[in-house]
């Protein structure tokens, strides 16, 4: 009886919260991860452009992207949808868009040009059936080696650009009394270390025939095993502290002077910068054989099925507010990811993401991630494959290419 | 045995306890039906009802990551329930001998359990990392050989988070048990001391069987640990190192959201709840034969 | 006044029969005391008449009134509990006043009325205490209290003095006479205690597995127990029993003859198997070499004031017997028993019924 | 008179040999610090610099207390766009808590009332359910209860937040109240049905007022799950009612950038402060409360 009284008091409290916020404003509600320093300085850009368009920009940042992912979709689900929501790039939203759930972006694509504004292979991650269904935000480089620059010099070695020059400087360090690697032991970044392994070694054909193809044969053939071997190699190194390790605590670890190589993408870029460090002098980015190209990852908001008209304004606001170029590009540069949308000034870029920007424009030397072109569930099997080879006692070469054969075909 | 009461009085209780049984049956009877229903489905992100028969289930027992989970399960049942209740036990049975400062030093052991994972499982990665942690300390002290690389030891891994576990729960079992022990009859202590029983055995054999009903609602709350352990997993290694630290609620909800592969999560929290219902259904029926 | 009329009660647990056609009459006025062992359903057929347990069959009449299917507080009824069952949370005031208020009892009524019953059980200084804050004794006296106040006319108690030490118990046990003589209530009493039944009691129900074994005043049920169970029940030491084959119309008892005409109406056939029943208090002991009564040998003294209890063997038959605190008897002596023929009471060695 | 346990505690081994006492006062000493390891550990790294951090050993005290890192997490650590610090959601974890800690013991003590004292049809069918429910992985509910609480309108609200938490709070809190009636003497409730006492006097006039003892432990137990709570908070609080643990998880867990983890160890401690507050004050009501039959199976 009491219970009930309650619940009715507190269902009136909320109404009233609720009437309250249907003031007549262009409320966007944006669900994003972006919740560090750097993430967020780049928000604000979105935001204030936002807000000049006549929008009231409303931030809602779930740190951990599989949280602010589900926290999206059960807000879509429970009929109460924000203006747009953050994914990475990828199939991800596919289930969304099949339920409807999602809004059709092909008509405001058509009008803004986003075909000449973006590289095509962004673009088409995003569209299904010919319809267009994500906008893309932002773009990062996966496959890349970070290195201490005064350990290089102190063990006498450049800036390696092949396995036989990754693997000497990683003696050199070694027998100096030094971590040579320091990679994080999550097991997302693990799975990133290994698709940089294969593109490097495998080569692109290899890597496009298991990313884009999903083909068996390919993850059972030479070149893939000759890949797998360099990982295990590459594990050897890793250090003792590896497993568990978030990125930023390994990436500290080359910062400081502990370790001499981690791998990352190009958001290390940024944790060495709000360290104060600057690239060419303290640290240094290196693709390994970068003839193979570069892996391209990157998030798109999704933007669900509009509720009533004011959220449809709202949305249309952050739809050119995202695919301002200006805008866009003083995001990236905030955010340290690269520019997405040609046109953009890239002379303000950090060597590092210049270079990565570089990649990005050219389609011979660009390829996509596993999560751009997997279901979530087939990044998963894989990933649980990786990290029981990656993680010392786990699979044995051969069970590990089994495990991810088999993962390429999980449901 | 119950008193006689009016219809009037039973239709209040039965229209009080109405709210209460209609979420009863819709969130846990119903989300459970929904959930083993949705395990014979093709859901993915979300749920839909396409039959797919078996397959959830036979992909789930084929995955080795589940293997790895149950394991650990039953291993971390098999040291963390006896450790936590020797711990509690011991405990509860010196504060019961009348020990000054009580109240500070069960504060002491109960706070961890005010303490969210979230909050707590940094610091036990820390204290167990090999290089900073309790290690670092030791070997600062004089211990120079001194090492503790459980936690990045695929073998030794889950012993890390048994050890936090112990760390968080065992508060909470010394005060029920404390509160089993203070129900002791007087007379007893005095029986045990005049006949000269060893203390250990007094314990074993004469207080622990007194307090049956502590221990069982002790058990009872470390096997809800047991089975929903997932915060401290999360915190401490995220299921690793590789996947040596899994366990079915992180199998579960990895799946069930980032995974987007809801009709096997739902088989595999489906699995896990016959498995509870396999171990809890025999014990009920054997407490009520013994009524 | 009011009577309570019991007609062929039943009460049964699920399956389990609890009570079997229990027929009682209780006139108005009368102090009525349910006796017997724990689980016989002396308490259960007191809730009955609380209301506060369902019955299977029969009726229950209050005043002449069909209460069967009433609630408890509609039954004029009040009750007194073996665990005080005092509210606690509440001071003794608010005991004493909770079941007016509950019947919305005007306020100055409900002052003066706790007043008089706290004056009349002398609680008045624990008005304000709590229960926590009583002893035993003084808290039975709050729960007595808190019957009394609701001017009911049957008083129900269940075992209300079994909580109590011995002193407290015979002080309470005056207590409750005191008040059923001043209040005139119709009073239900349950207990395991013979003596509390002896004393209280206008009429004694002696009950056993299920049914009423002898109801009567307790003269009757002390001096004619209706069956061994109520002779050996009823009295402290208990009835000595031994058995006994009759021949000659003497029952022959370890070999030796005992007269018992005098205790019979009858005289037995030959062979019969009886139950000679004998109190302690109705046999003399004689010095070893009169050559009347039973033989036996002394066990054990019991020095009690004012008498002495004399444990004697026989064989393996015990006996307990009074003997004046002059009397000079030590274990091991052989001594005679001289039996109180008209004191026997002569059991069919069967069924167990008097004859 | 009240179940609670009221004798005083006894010196049991009042004559027990000094060097026994020795080494039960060495013993609970020596666990009671070891328990303390990971609070002080805490507390020291929240007043230490970043390159004290790194430098120093987990357990070297800090050279200066300075509670500016404290302050920083308190009022200035960014989360997305807001850099208000956590003081934003401890306000909406207190409007969460407060009621569904309420309601969960209002709700869970007439059911376990209903469930003990009054023969209902169905009851221990019911409860069993409801025991077992509790052993579910209770993540999986969410996607039902999303769809639930929007049916009937209270999704992303803080009615709906509030419900989620009592629904999951209802298992252990009717568990505890059942258990507890049932320890009550029979007489009692006998007492009061001859004093008239219906359905609710009963359970208002008596029995509520001897069960806070046992109102202690549920809240105690309550505010512990509910304030430390994040996923349901998240998930069913949407923006306007986020409570302290997501701030709390945005400042310890983002995924890019430097850890300050002085202020991520402050961030913690003053999200837990609520819950280490009530039991520092009322870990005697506790024990008592488990004492009282609260607990016993």
């Amino acid at each position: 009886m009491i219970s009930k009284l309650l619940l009715a008091a507190t269902t009136a409290t909320a109404l009233c919260f609720a009437a309250y916020a249907n003031a007549q404003e262009v409320k966007g509600e944006v669900i994003h991860q972006w919740t560090s320093a750097a993430e967020s300085a780049g928000v604000k850009v979105l935001a204030q452009k936002f807000t000049e368009l006549g929008g009231t920009w409303i931030d809602n940042a779930i740190s951990g992207g599989p949280n602010a992912r589900s926290t999206a979709v059960n807000r879509v689900v429970g009929g109460n949808p924000p203006a747009a929501m953050l994914f990475n790039t990828g199939a991800q939203f596919v289930e969304l868009q099949d339920n409807g759930l999602l809004r059709d972006l092909t008509d405001t694509a058509k009008a803004d040009n986003w075909q000449n504004k973006m590289p095509a292979a962004l673009l088409n991650s995003g569209v299904v059936d010919g319809e267009i269904w994500a906008l893309p935000i932002s773009g990062n480089g996966a496959n890349w080696f970070w290195f201490n620059k005064p350990i290089l010099d102190k063990i006498g070695v450049a800036k390696p650009k092949n396995w036989d020059e990754v693997f000497a400087a990683l003696d050199k360090a070694k027998a100096a009394g030094l971590t040579p690697f320091a990679p994080s032991g999550e097991p997302r970044w693990q799975r990133l270390m290994f698709n940089a392994v294969v593109l490097a070694v495998a080569g692109r054909d290899t890597y496009d025939a298991v990313i884009y193809k999903r083909d068996a044969s390919a993850v059972r053939g030479e070149k893939f095993k000759a890949a797998v071997k360099v990982f295990e190699k590459l594990r050897d190194f890793a250090d003792a502290g590896t497993p568990g390790r978030s990125w930023p605590d390994s990436t500290n670890l080359v910062i400081s002077g502990k370790a001499l190589m981690t791998q990352g993408g190009t958001w290390l870029n940024g944790a060495f910068a709000a360290a104060g460090k600057t690239a060419g002098t303290d640290y240094e980015c290196a693709i390994i054989n970068p003839e193979q190209g570069m892996v391209i990852s990157g998030d798109v908001f999704l933007f669900p099925e509009p509720k009533n008209a004011a959220m449809t304004k709202a949305q249309d606001l952050l739809l050119k507010a995202f695919a301002d170029v200006p805008t866009q590009t003083a995001f990236a540069v905030a955010n340290g990811t690269i520019p997405i949308l040609k046109g953009a000034d890239t002379s303000k870029l950090n060597p590092c993401i210049a270079e990565a920007s570089r990649f990005f424009n050219d389609p011979k030397l660009s390829t996509g991630s596993d999560q751009m072109m997997f279901t979530p569930a087939i990044v998963g099997a894989v990933e649980d494959a990786i990290t029981r080879f990656a993680n010392k006692g786990g699979l044995t070469a051969e069970q590990f290419i089994e495990a991810y054969a088999k993962g390429l075909s999980a449901s | 045995m119950f008193v006689r009461s009016p219809s009037s009085s039973r239709l209040q209780a039965a229209l009080t306890l109405a709210p209460v049984a209609f979420i009863v049956l819709s969130v846990y009877v119903g989300g459970v039906l929904w959930a083993a229903g949705i395990s014979f489905t093709r859901s993915s992100m979300l749920p839909n009802y396409r039959f797919a028969g078996l397959t959830q289930y036979i992909n789930l027992f084929s995955n080795a990551r589940w293997q790895v989970s149950l394991c650990n399960m039953a291993l971390f049942a098999a040291i963390f329930i006896p450790i936590t209740l020797l711990i509690g036990y011991s405990i509860a049975a010196m504060i019961n001998r009348g020990v000054r400062g009580e109240n500070a030093l069960r504060t002491i052991y109960l706070y961890p359990f005010a303490m969210s994972f979230i909050v707590t499982g940094l610091v036990w990665r820390w204290l167990l990392d090999p290089s900073f942690g309790i290690a670092d300390v030791a070997r600062k002290l004089g211990f120079e050989n001194a090492s503790f690389d459980w936690i990045v030891n695929a073998d030794m891994a889950i012993f890390t988070i048994i050890i936090a576990a112990i760390w968080h729960s065992s508060g909470l079992v010394m005060v029920v048990l404390l509160a089993g022990l203070r129900g002791v009859d007087d007379d007893l202590w005095k029986a045990i001391r005049i006949e000269g029983i060893p203390a250990w055995k007094a314990h074993l054999y004469i207080i622990m069987p007194s307090i049956g009903a502590s221990i069982a609602t002790a058990l009872v709350l470390m096997s809800l640990t047991v089975v929903r352990l997932f915060d401290v997993v999360v915190a401490m290694t995220g299921g690793g190192p590789g996947i040596a630290t899994d366990v079915p609620a992180k199998f579960i909800i990895d799946h069930m959201f980032e995974r987007q592969q809801v009709g096997l999560a739902s088989a595999a929290a489906t699995t896990l709840l016959l498995l509870v219902l396999a171990v809890a259904v025999p014990l009920l029926i054997l407490k009520n034969r013994r009524k | 006044m009011t009577g309570v009329q019991l007609r062929n009660l039943g009460i049964r647990y699920g399956q389990v029969e609890v009570l079997r056609g229990i027929d009682l009459d209780i006139p108005a006025s009368e102090f009525i005391v349910l006796l017997g062992p724990s689980g016989c359903g002396k308490s259960t057929l007191l809730n009955a008449i609380a209301g506060l347990q369902d019955v299977a069959e029969g009726q229950i009449l209050i005043g002449r009134h069909d209460m069967t299917n009433v609630e408890p507080k509609n039954r004029g009824i009040a009750m007194v509990f073996q665990s005080y069952a005092l509210y606690p949370r509440m001071s003794v005031r608010g005991n004493l006043s909770f079941g007016l208020k509950v019947a919305k009892v005007a306020g100055p009524e409900i002052e003066k009325r706790v007043a008089h019953v706290a004056k009349m059980l002398q609680i008045e200084p624990l008005l304000d205490r709590k229960p926590s804050e009583l002893s035993g004794g003084q808290r039975q006296r709050v729960a007595i209290g808190r019957a009394v106040v609701r001017d009911a006319g049957v008083f129900l108690f269940d075992e209300p003095l079994s909580n109590l030490d011995a002193q407290l118990r015979s002080d309470l046990r005056v207590e409750i006479k005191r008040l059923h003589q001043r209040l005139r209530s119709t009073m239900i009493y349950v207990t395991h205690d013979q003596i509390e039944a002896m004393t209280l009691a206008d009429r004694i129900v002696v009950m056993k597995d299920r049914i009423i074994q002898q109801q009567g005043t307790p003269d009757e049920i002390y001096n004619r127990p209706a069956n061994t169970f109520v002779a050996r029940f009823v009295g402290s030491p208990a009835m000595n029993f031994l058995d006994g084959t009759i021949k000659g119309g003497d029952a022959v008892v370890d070999g030796q003859a005992v007269p018992i005409a005098a205790a019979l109406s009858l005289p037995l056939a030959d062979g019969r198997k009886v139950i000679v029943g004998i109190r302690p208090e109705d046999m003399a002991i004689h010095a070893d070499d009169t050559g009347s009564g039973l033989t036996v040998e002394v066990d054990v003294v019991e020095p009690m004031g004012p008498e002495k209890l004399v444990w004697c063997k026989r064989g393996d038959i015990g006996l307990s017997v009074k003997a004046p605190s002059s009397a000079t008897v030590r274990p091991g002596d052989r001594v005679q028993l001289g039996l109180a023929e008209k004191k026997l009471h002569i059991f069919d060695k069967e069924t167990g019924k008097r004859i | 008179m009240s179940p609670a346990n009221t004798h005083a505690p006894v010196r049991r081994n009042a004559l027990a040999a000094p060097l026994s006492r020795m080494l039960v006062y060495l013993l609970l000493i020596v666990t009671a610090i070891v328990a303390l390891v990971p609070l002080y550990v805490m507390i020291v790294t929240a007043f230490k610099s970043m390159e004290e951090i790194r430098s120093g050993t987990l357990l070297s005290l800090p050279h200066s207390f300075g509670f500016e890192h404290w302050w920083k997490a308190w009022n200035s650590a960014c989360t997305g766009l807001r850099c208000e610090g956590l003081k934003v959601g401890f306000v909406n974890s207190f409007l969460i808590t407060v009621p569904s800690v309420v309601l969960a013991i209002a709700a869970g003590a007439v059911t376990g009332y209903a469930l003990s004292f009054w023969r209902v049809r169905f009851a221990n069918v019911l409860f069993t359910a409801m025991l077992i429910g509790g052993f579910f992985p209770y993540q999986v509910l969410i996607y039902p209860l999303v769809r639930i609480t929007s049916t009937i309108g209270l999704f992303n609200s803080l009615a709906g937040v509030i419900f989620v938490h009592v629904v999951f709070a209802l298992p252990v809190v009717t568990l505890l109240f059942r258990n507890y009636f049932a320890s009550i003497p029979i007489d009692l409730f006998k007492a009061a049905r001859v004093d008239g006492a219906g359905y609710w006097r009963f359970f208002f006039s008596i029995l509520l007022p001897m069960s806070v003892p046992m109102i202690a432990v549920a809240g105690i137990l309550q505010v512990t799950f509910i304030w430390n709570d994040y996923i349901v908070g998240l998930v069913f609080g949407g923006i306007n009612y986020a409570p302290m643990t997501v701030q709390l998880n945005n400042i310890v867990h983002s995924t890019y950038g430097e850890r300050e983890y002085n202020v991520e160890m402050a961030a913690t401690l003053l999200t837990s402060i609520i819950p280490l507050l009530v039991y520092f004050t009322s870990g005697r009501w506790f024990v008592r409360g488990v004492a009282s039959g609260a607990v016993k199976g």
